[in-house]
C-alpha cells in the first residue's frame, strides 16, 4: 500500500488548484450568496475543460480512464478554495450512464460540459435511501413514462437531463428524463416519457457504484475543506490577539487545534483509501459507509471547532470559515448521514472478525 | 427538600399557561415557533402585550413594573413562554440595560427610561463588544472625551445584534485613559442611535442573516446627563449586568419546545416502512438530549434560589455553558432529522419541502453563536475553574 | 420544588459523614484491596446503629419512616469516602421483603442488622434484566424449591438470606431463601426449598420500585464518589508543580476541570430530584432510567478526567482517586447500563412531549 | 497511490502469518490472549523463540539481528504478530535502549549488549521519570558523580514498568548540575540492578497488579564504560528514544484482536430473546469503533513511509494519542458487554463466569496508563500544536 501521489497526480492537483482558486468565491464586507450553491456555468466549463467531468470513466465509453483517486483529487481542491459545484451529484448521472451501456453520444456531452447530468435521489420528508423510490414508471404502449416527485435536487434548474430511479412492476430501474420541468429544487413529474437506462436486475450494484462514486468525491471535497479551516484557524490563533498576547498562548486552544489535526489527519488516510478501493471495487458499500461515518464526525468537529476557536469573526459571512463549515454540514447528510451508516454497518458486524486494509 | 410544587405555585403555573397559551395572540406565536428571521414588528408587539399584562419586566423593582416572584416563579414564567412560543421581552431592554439602569441609575434616569423601556417604546442595543476587545472586553477603545455638558464619542462596536432596529445603545465608553488598571476608566452611557455621527453597518452571518451590526461613532456628543451612576465605573455595571441573573441563563422552556418539535418532525419523516422515529439510534439520542436537557433544568431550577447579592455569579456559567451546548445539540439532531430535505435552504415557490427543513441547517448554524456570544464558553470555564474551583492560572 | 436540606437532613448528613470517615479504608504505602468490595460487618453494624438500613421504609413495617432521599444522603457520604458495603443491594431485597407484607420480623432484623438478606439478581454471560430469570421455581406439595444459578452475587458469602426472582408455571415470583450454600459469588440452587414472597401478580410493580431504590442509593454513592473525584482533583491542580509552576497555571487542565464540575452539578441535580420523585412515586421507571444514563456517563466523564488530570499517581492504589473511578466504573453497570437505560427510554419518546419535572 | 500489496509484500504477510499462527507455541499465544497480569516466562520464551527467528528486532541494524524490512513490511510484522496474540519483544529491549546503543554507543558497548539484549538475557527497565518529573522529565534529580573510573548514582525513579524482573536498568542521570539549560548536563547510564544500593519497590496499581515499581539509587557505583554516547548528551538521547519511531506506536494490531474478540464475546452474552451483537446500540458502537481503528491504521501506514530521520517526530504524537484512545475505548467496550458478569472480579472457584468477564474491569483500569505512560496525551498535543500547526504556546 502506497498513499504518496505520483507525478501525474501531482500535476492534476496543480491544475485543480490553479482552477479552484481562479473560481474560488470572493468574499469581503458585503452580502455574498451564502448555503447551497447555484450552478455556475463558467466553473464548470473549467472542469470539463481540464477533463474533471470525465475523469474516472473509461476511456472507450468517453470518460478519461483515471479513477475515483483523481477525483477525490479534484474534489479536494475544490473544497478547500471553497468553490461548490454539483461534481458529486454529475459523476453519479454519469456513472449511471455509463453503466447503461446505451449512452456514450450522452456521456461525451457531460464530459465537455455540454450536457449536464443529475440524478433525483431525494424525496421530501423521506430520510435517505439508495433502494427506494416512491417515483413510478409505467409502459403506455412501448414507450415509459414516469409519474412523482423529487425534491431537493440542487443545481436541477440548470440540468439538461435528470437520472431518476423509480419504481416498474419488476422492482426498482433507472431513467433518464429530458429537459425536465422543474420549480425550483423540485422535480414533479406527471406521465413524463422517458427512457430506461437500467432494468431492475442491473440497478441495485450500478446504482451503489454510483452513489459510492458521489460519496468519496464529497469526502475528497470534505477533506479539502477541512483542511482549509485548521489552517485558517491556526493562522488566526497565531495572528490575533487578546489579552494582549496571541491566541496561541492559550494552551486550551491549542490543545483543541491538536485534536482538530488529529481527526484531519486519520480522515485524509480514510478518503485516500477509500478511494483506492473504489477504484478496484466500485461497489464495496462497507469502505463507502466508513468513510461517510469518518469524515461525517471529522467535518463536524473541524467546522464546530473551527468557528469557535475564531469567536464572532466564524459567525459572518465575511469571513470564510463559516461558509466551509456550511458546506462540511451539508456534505455530512448527503448520500446518507453518519448515523445511517452506522446502522448499515452495524447490521455487518458479524461478518468479519477484523477489518482488513491490506490485501 | 420538596419535588411538588405548591398549591400556589401550581396555581401560578396553571395562570401562565392559560395567558401564554389563550390570552396571548395565536399568529404571533405561530410565526415565533416557526423560526428564522422573525421582523422587528412582532418582537415589539408581544412585548407590549406582556408589558399590559405586567409580565414583561417581572424581575425588576416593583415600583417600575416589577413582581416581586421568586425564583422559581420566574423560572416557571420562562419556562411557560419559551414553550408556548411567545417571543420573550427583548433582553437588551428587559434584562439589560433595565436592571442596571434600575440599581445604578438616577431617579431621574429611571423615570426617564424604564417606563419606556419596559414597554420597547425604547428599542435597545447593546454597544459593548469592539474590534479588538471581544473576550477581552476591557481593552475597549471606544472614547468619550468631556466637553462642557456633553460627552463626544469617538469609536467603532461590533456584533450589536438587532442593532438596525434599536432606537437607543448602551454602550462602554474609556472615559479615563489614564487609569492605572484598564478596567478602570470605563463608564456606561446612554446614547440616542438618531445623533448625528452614529452609523450602523449590519454584518452578513452564515446563515445569509443580519442580526449583528458594527456601530460607528463619530463625534457624537452625548448630554452628559445619559451617563449612568459614577464616571469611569462602568466595568461594574457592566460585569453586573452580564453575570448577576442566574434565571434565564439557560433557555431551558425554548430547548424543550425544540425538542418536541425535533421529535413531531422525526414522525414525519419516512424511513424505510415507519419513521425516523423508530429508528433506534435516533430515538436513543433523543432520550439522551431528554435526560440532558432534564438535568440542565433541574439544575437551573437548583441554582437560581442561591442568592447572587448583586454580583457576578459562577453558577450562571454553568447554565451558560451547559445551555449553548443542549441548544446548539438539539438543532443540530433537527438538521439530522431534515436529512436530505434540509440540504436546499434557499427560499422558492412550488415546493414539497416543509418549511422546518428548510431553516434546519441555517438555524442550526445561526446557533454556533451561542458558544460564542454573551461570554465565550472559554470564558465561562475560566469563569468556573477561577471563581468556584479557585482554580488561579 | 425546593433543593435545599432541611435540618434533619442536615444532621443525617453529618452523621452518616461521621461514620463514613470511621470506617473509609486506609491507603498508603504498601498493598490494599482493590476492586469490588467484601461485606465488613463494623461498618455494617454502624449503619444499622444509625438507622440508615431502615431508612426509606414505613415505620409499621419496621422502617424508620424517611425516604430515598435520606438514603441518598446517606450513599453520598459512604460514596465521597470511598466506603463501599451492600448498601443498594440490602435496600433492594428489603423493600421486596416489604412489598411482601409477609415478613415483618426479617424486616426488624434487616434494619437491626442482624440479617443480612441479598438479592440475587444477575446470571453468568446475561445482560442485565429485571424481568427475566432463569431461575425456576416449583412446587413440591405445598412447598417450594428453586433452581437454577445466579451469579455474581456482591457479599454473597455473608447473607443469611436471599431475595430471589424465579420463574412459576404462572410467570415470574419473588422468593426467599435461607442460609443458602454458595462458592465465592455464585448461587447454584438445586431443588432448594424457598418461601413465596411476591406472586406473579405483584412481582412485577414490587420489583420495579425496589431496583429504583437502589438506582438510587447508587446514584447517591456516586454521586459522593464523583465529589470527592473532583475535589481531590481540584487539589491537586494546585499543590503539584511541573515545569516549575502549579499544575493550575495550564489553562487546559483548569478547563476540563470546569467541565468536570458542570458534569457533577447537573448530575447532582439529577439524583436529588429522583431521590424526591422516587419518594412520591417509587415505580417510576423513567426517572430511573433518566438517572441512570445522566449519573453513569457523569462518573464516567469525572472518573476518567480525574484519572488523567492526576498523571501516573492516578493510576495507584495507594492514592483514593483510582479507587473511586473503579467504584464508579462498577455502579455505571450495576442495575442496568446506560446504553440498556438509553433504549428503554428511546422506547418511549413519543409517549410525551416534553419531560416535566414541574408538578 | 496504490492499495494493493506487492506480490513481495503479500507474499511476505503470509510468512509472518505462518510463523505466527502455525509456528509459535499456542499455549503461549492463549495465556497471552486471555489477558490479565502475565508471567515473565511466557516473555522471555517468546521473545526467544522471535529472536532465534530472526523476528525480534527487524528494525535494528542488520549486523545486530536487523532485516532492513521497508515501513509496511514492519507494520505487517507487527499487525501479524499481535492479532495472533504473540507477546510482543519488550520493548524497553527491541524499542528502546537497543535502538540508543546501536545509534550512540561505542562498538564495545554494542557488542557487550545487544545481542545479549535482543534475546532478553538481559531483561532491561527504564529509569527515567521520578516522583517530581513526570511531563516535566528534564527537571529530574538523580544524580551521577564521577569518582575516578566510576560514576556514584544517588536518586529515585518511578513508574519503572515491569522493573521486579529486570536485570539492568537504562537510566536518565544529571551528571552535570551546574549546566545552563536543565536539559543539559544529563547524561544516559547503564546500570546493573544486582550492585549494591539498588533497591526495588513496587507500586500496586487500581486493578490490583505491580507493574510498576520504584527504584532507589544509594551511592550505586557504575563504571564509567556504561555511560551511552558523550557525557551530559543523554537527552538527545532520550529524546531519539521517546520519538524516532513512527512504526508500532499505536497498538494497531492488539486493538483490532480486541475488537474481534469483543465481538465474540457480545455474541455469547443473552439479552432478551437473542445475544447483546444484536442490541442495535451496541452493534452501532462497534461498527463505529471498527470506523476509527480502521482510519487509525490507516494513519499508522501512511505516516509510517515518512522519514523521521532520527529526530523527534510530531507524526508518532498522532499515532500515540489516537492509538491510546482507541485502546481505552475498545476495552472499556468490553466492561460494557461484561455488564453484571464483570462486577465481581476477586478470583474465586466454583464459578460459571468466564474468565474474560472477570478481566474485563481491571483491564479497562490499567489501561488508563496509556494516555498516561510514554508522554501524557497532554504532552503528545503540545509537540503536534508546536511541532506541526507551528502554535508556540
Amino acid at each position: 500500500m502506497d498513499f504518496t501521489m505520483t507525478d501525474e497526480q501531482k500535476a492534476l492537483r496543480s491544475a485543480a488548484r490553479e482552477l479552484a482558486a481562479r473560481h474560488a468565491p470572493e468574499r469581503g464586507e458585503g452580502d455574498v450568496p451564502v448555503g447551497p450553491h447555484d450552478h455556475d456555468p463558467k466553473t464548470w466549463t473549467a472542469m470539463a475543460e481540464m477533463g474533471a467531468l470525465g475523469l474516472p470513466f473509461a476511456e472507450d465509453v468517453g470518460g478519461f480512464g483515471a479513477s475515483p483517486v483523481e477525483v477525490s483529487i479534484v474534489a479536494a481542491e475544490l473544497g478547500s478554495a471553497g468553490v461548490q459545484t454539483a461534481y458529486a451529484d454529475a459523476l453519479v448521472a454519469a456513472s449511471l450512464l455509463v453503466s447503461s451501456g446505451s449512452q456514450s453520444g450522452l456521456v461525451e456531452a457531460v464530459t465537455d460540459g455540454s450536457a449536464l447530468v443529475l440524478p433525483a435521489l431525494t424525496e421530501p420528508q423521506r430520510a435517505w435511501s439508495q433502494t427506494f423510490s416512491s417515483m413510478t414508471a409505467s409502459q403506455v404502449g412501448d414507450k415509459w413514462v414516469l409519474s412523482g416527485t423529487k425534491e431537493p435536487v440542487l443545481c436541477v434548474g440548470s440540468a439538461t437531463h435528470l437520472v431518476v430511479p423509480a419504481q416498474t412492476n419488476d422492482g426498482l430501474a433507472v431513467f433518464l428524463v429530458e429537459t425536465p420541468v422543474v420549480s425550483g429544487a423540485r422535480v414533479a413529474l406527471v406521465e413524463t416519457p422517458a427512457t430506461l437506462l437500467l432494468d431492475p436486475s442491473r440497478t441495485p450494484a450500478a446504482l451503489a457504484g454510483a452513489v459510492n462514486l458521489g460519496i468519496v468525491t464529497l469526502a475528497g471535497e470534505a477533506l479539502g475543506a477541512m483542511d482549509a479551516a485548521l489552517s485558517m484557524t491556526v493562522e488566526y490563533l497565531k495572528t490575533r490577539k487578546q489579552f494582549g498576547v496571541p491566541l496561541m498562548k492559550f494552551q486550551t486552544l491549542t490543545q483543541r487545534a491538536a485534536d482538530m489535526y488529529v481527526s484531519l489527519e486519520l480522515a485524509r488516510s480514510t478518503v485516500l483509501f477509500a478511494a483506492m478501493q473504489l477504484a478496484d471495487h466500485p461497489d464495496d458499500a462497507a469502505i463507502a459507509s466508513r468513510t461517510k461515518v469518518v469524515v461525517g464526525r471529522t467535518g463536524r468537529h473541524i467546522g464546530q471547532e473551527a468557528i469557535q476557536l475564531h469567536g464572532g469573526i466564524g459567525m459572518t459571512a465575511e469571513y470564510s470559515v463559516g461558509h466551509l463549515t456550511a458546506r462540511l454540514t451539508a456534505i455530512e447528510r448527503t448520500f446518507g448521514d453518519p448515523r445511517q451508516h452506522l446502522a448499515i454497518l452495524a447490521g455487518s458486524v458479524r461478518d468479519h472478525a477484523m477489518v482488513d486494509v491490506l490485501s | 427538600m420538596e419535588r411538588r410544587l405548591s398549591e400556589e405555585d401550581a396555581a401560578f403555573r396553571q395562570q401562565m399557561r392559560d395567558f401564554f397559551t389563550k390570552t396571548f395572540p395565536q399568529d404571533i406565536r405561530d410565526r415565533w415557533h416557526a423560526g428564522g428571521e422573525v421582523g422587528p414588528d412582532d418582537i415589539r408587539a408581544s412585548q407590549r402585550i406582556l408589558n399590559e399584562a405586567g409580565l414583561a419586566v417581572p424581575h425588576w423593582p416593583t415600583e417600575y413594573g416589577g413582581k416581586d416572584w421568586t425564583t422559581l416563579q420566574r423560572h416557571i414564567y420562562l419556562h411557560e413562554m419559551q414553550t408556548a412560543s411567545v417571543p420573550p421581552p427583548l433582553a437588551f431592554n428587559a434584562n439589560m440595560v433595565g436592571p442596571v439602569i434600575a440599581a445604578f441609575g438616577s431617579k431621574e434616569l429611571k423615570d426617564r427610561f424604564l417606563p419606556a423601556t419596559a414597554n420597547l417604546d425604547i428599542w435597545w442595543c447593546q454597544g459593548f463588544s469592539e474590534p479588538d476587545a471581544g473576550s477581552d472586553l476591557a481593552s475597549l477603545r471606544t472614547t468619550a472625551t468631556r466637553d462642557g455638558d456633553e460627552w463626544v464619542v469617538n469609536g467603532q462596536k461590533t456584533w450589536t445584534t438587532l442593532g438596525q432596529h434599536a432606537d437607543w445603545i448602551f454602550a462602554l465608553v474609556r472615559t479615563n485613559p489614564d487609569a492605572p488598571k484598564k478596567q478602570l476608566g470605563i463608564s456606561f452611557l446612554l446614547i440616542d442611535m438618531s445623533t448625528p455621527g452614529v452609523t450602523v453597518r449590519p454584518i452578513q452571518l452564515i446563515d445569509g442573516g443580519h442580526e449583528v451590526n458594527e456601530v460607528f461613532f463619530d463625534n457624537v456628543r452625548v448630554p452628559a446627563a445619559q451617563l449612568v451612576g459614577e464616571v469611569d465605573q462602568g466595568w461594574s455595571y457592566a460585569k453586573f449586568l452580564l453575570g448577576n441573573e442566574r434565571v434565564g441563563v439557560a433557555p431551558v422552556g425554548s430547548i424543550k419546545r425544540k425538542l418536541a418539535d425535533a421529535k413531531t418532525f422525526a414522525a414525519t419523516v419516512r424511513s424505510g416502512d415507519g419513521t425516523l422515529l423508530d429508528d433506534p439510534l435516533l430515538s436513543a439520542r433523543i432520550a439522551e438530549l431528554e435526560c440532558e436537557v432534564m438535568a440542565l433544568e433541574l439544575t437551573a431550577i437548583r441554582v437560581a434560589g442561591g442568592s447572587t447579592e448583586g454580583k457576578p455569579d459562577p453558577a450562571s456559567s454553568i447554565l451558560k455553558l451547559r445551555g449553548s451546548e443542549l441548544q446548539q445539540d438539539v438543532l443540530e439532531l433537527v438538521v439530522d432529522i431534515a436529512g436530505p430535505s434540509g440540504l436546499q435552504w434557499n427560499r422558492y415557490d412550488g415546493t414539497d419541502l416543509e418549511s422546518w427543513t428548510r431553516r434546519a441547517a441555517p438555524t442550526y448554524l445561526n446557533f454556533r453563536k451561542a458558544s460564542i456570544y454573551g461570554g465565550s464558553n472559554e470564558v465561562q470555564r475560566q469563569v468556573i475553574s477561577s471563581g468556584i474551583l479557585g482554580l488561579r492560572g
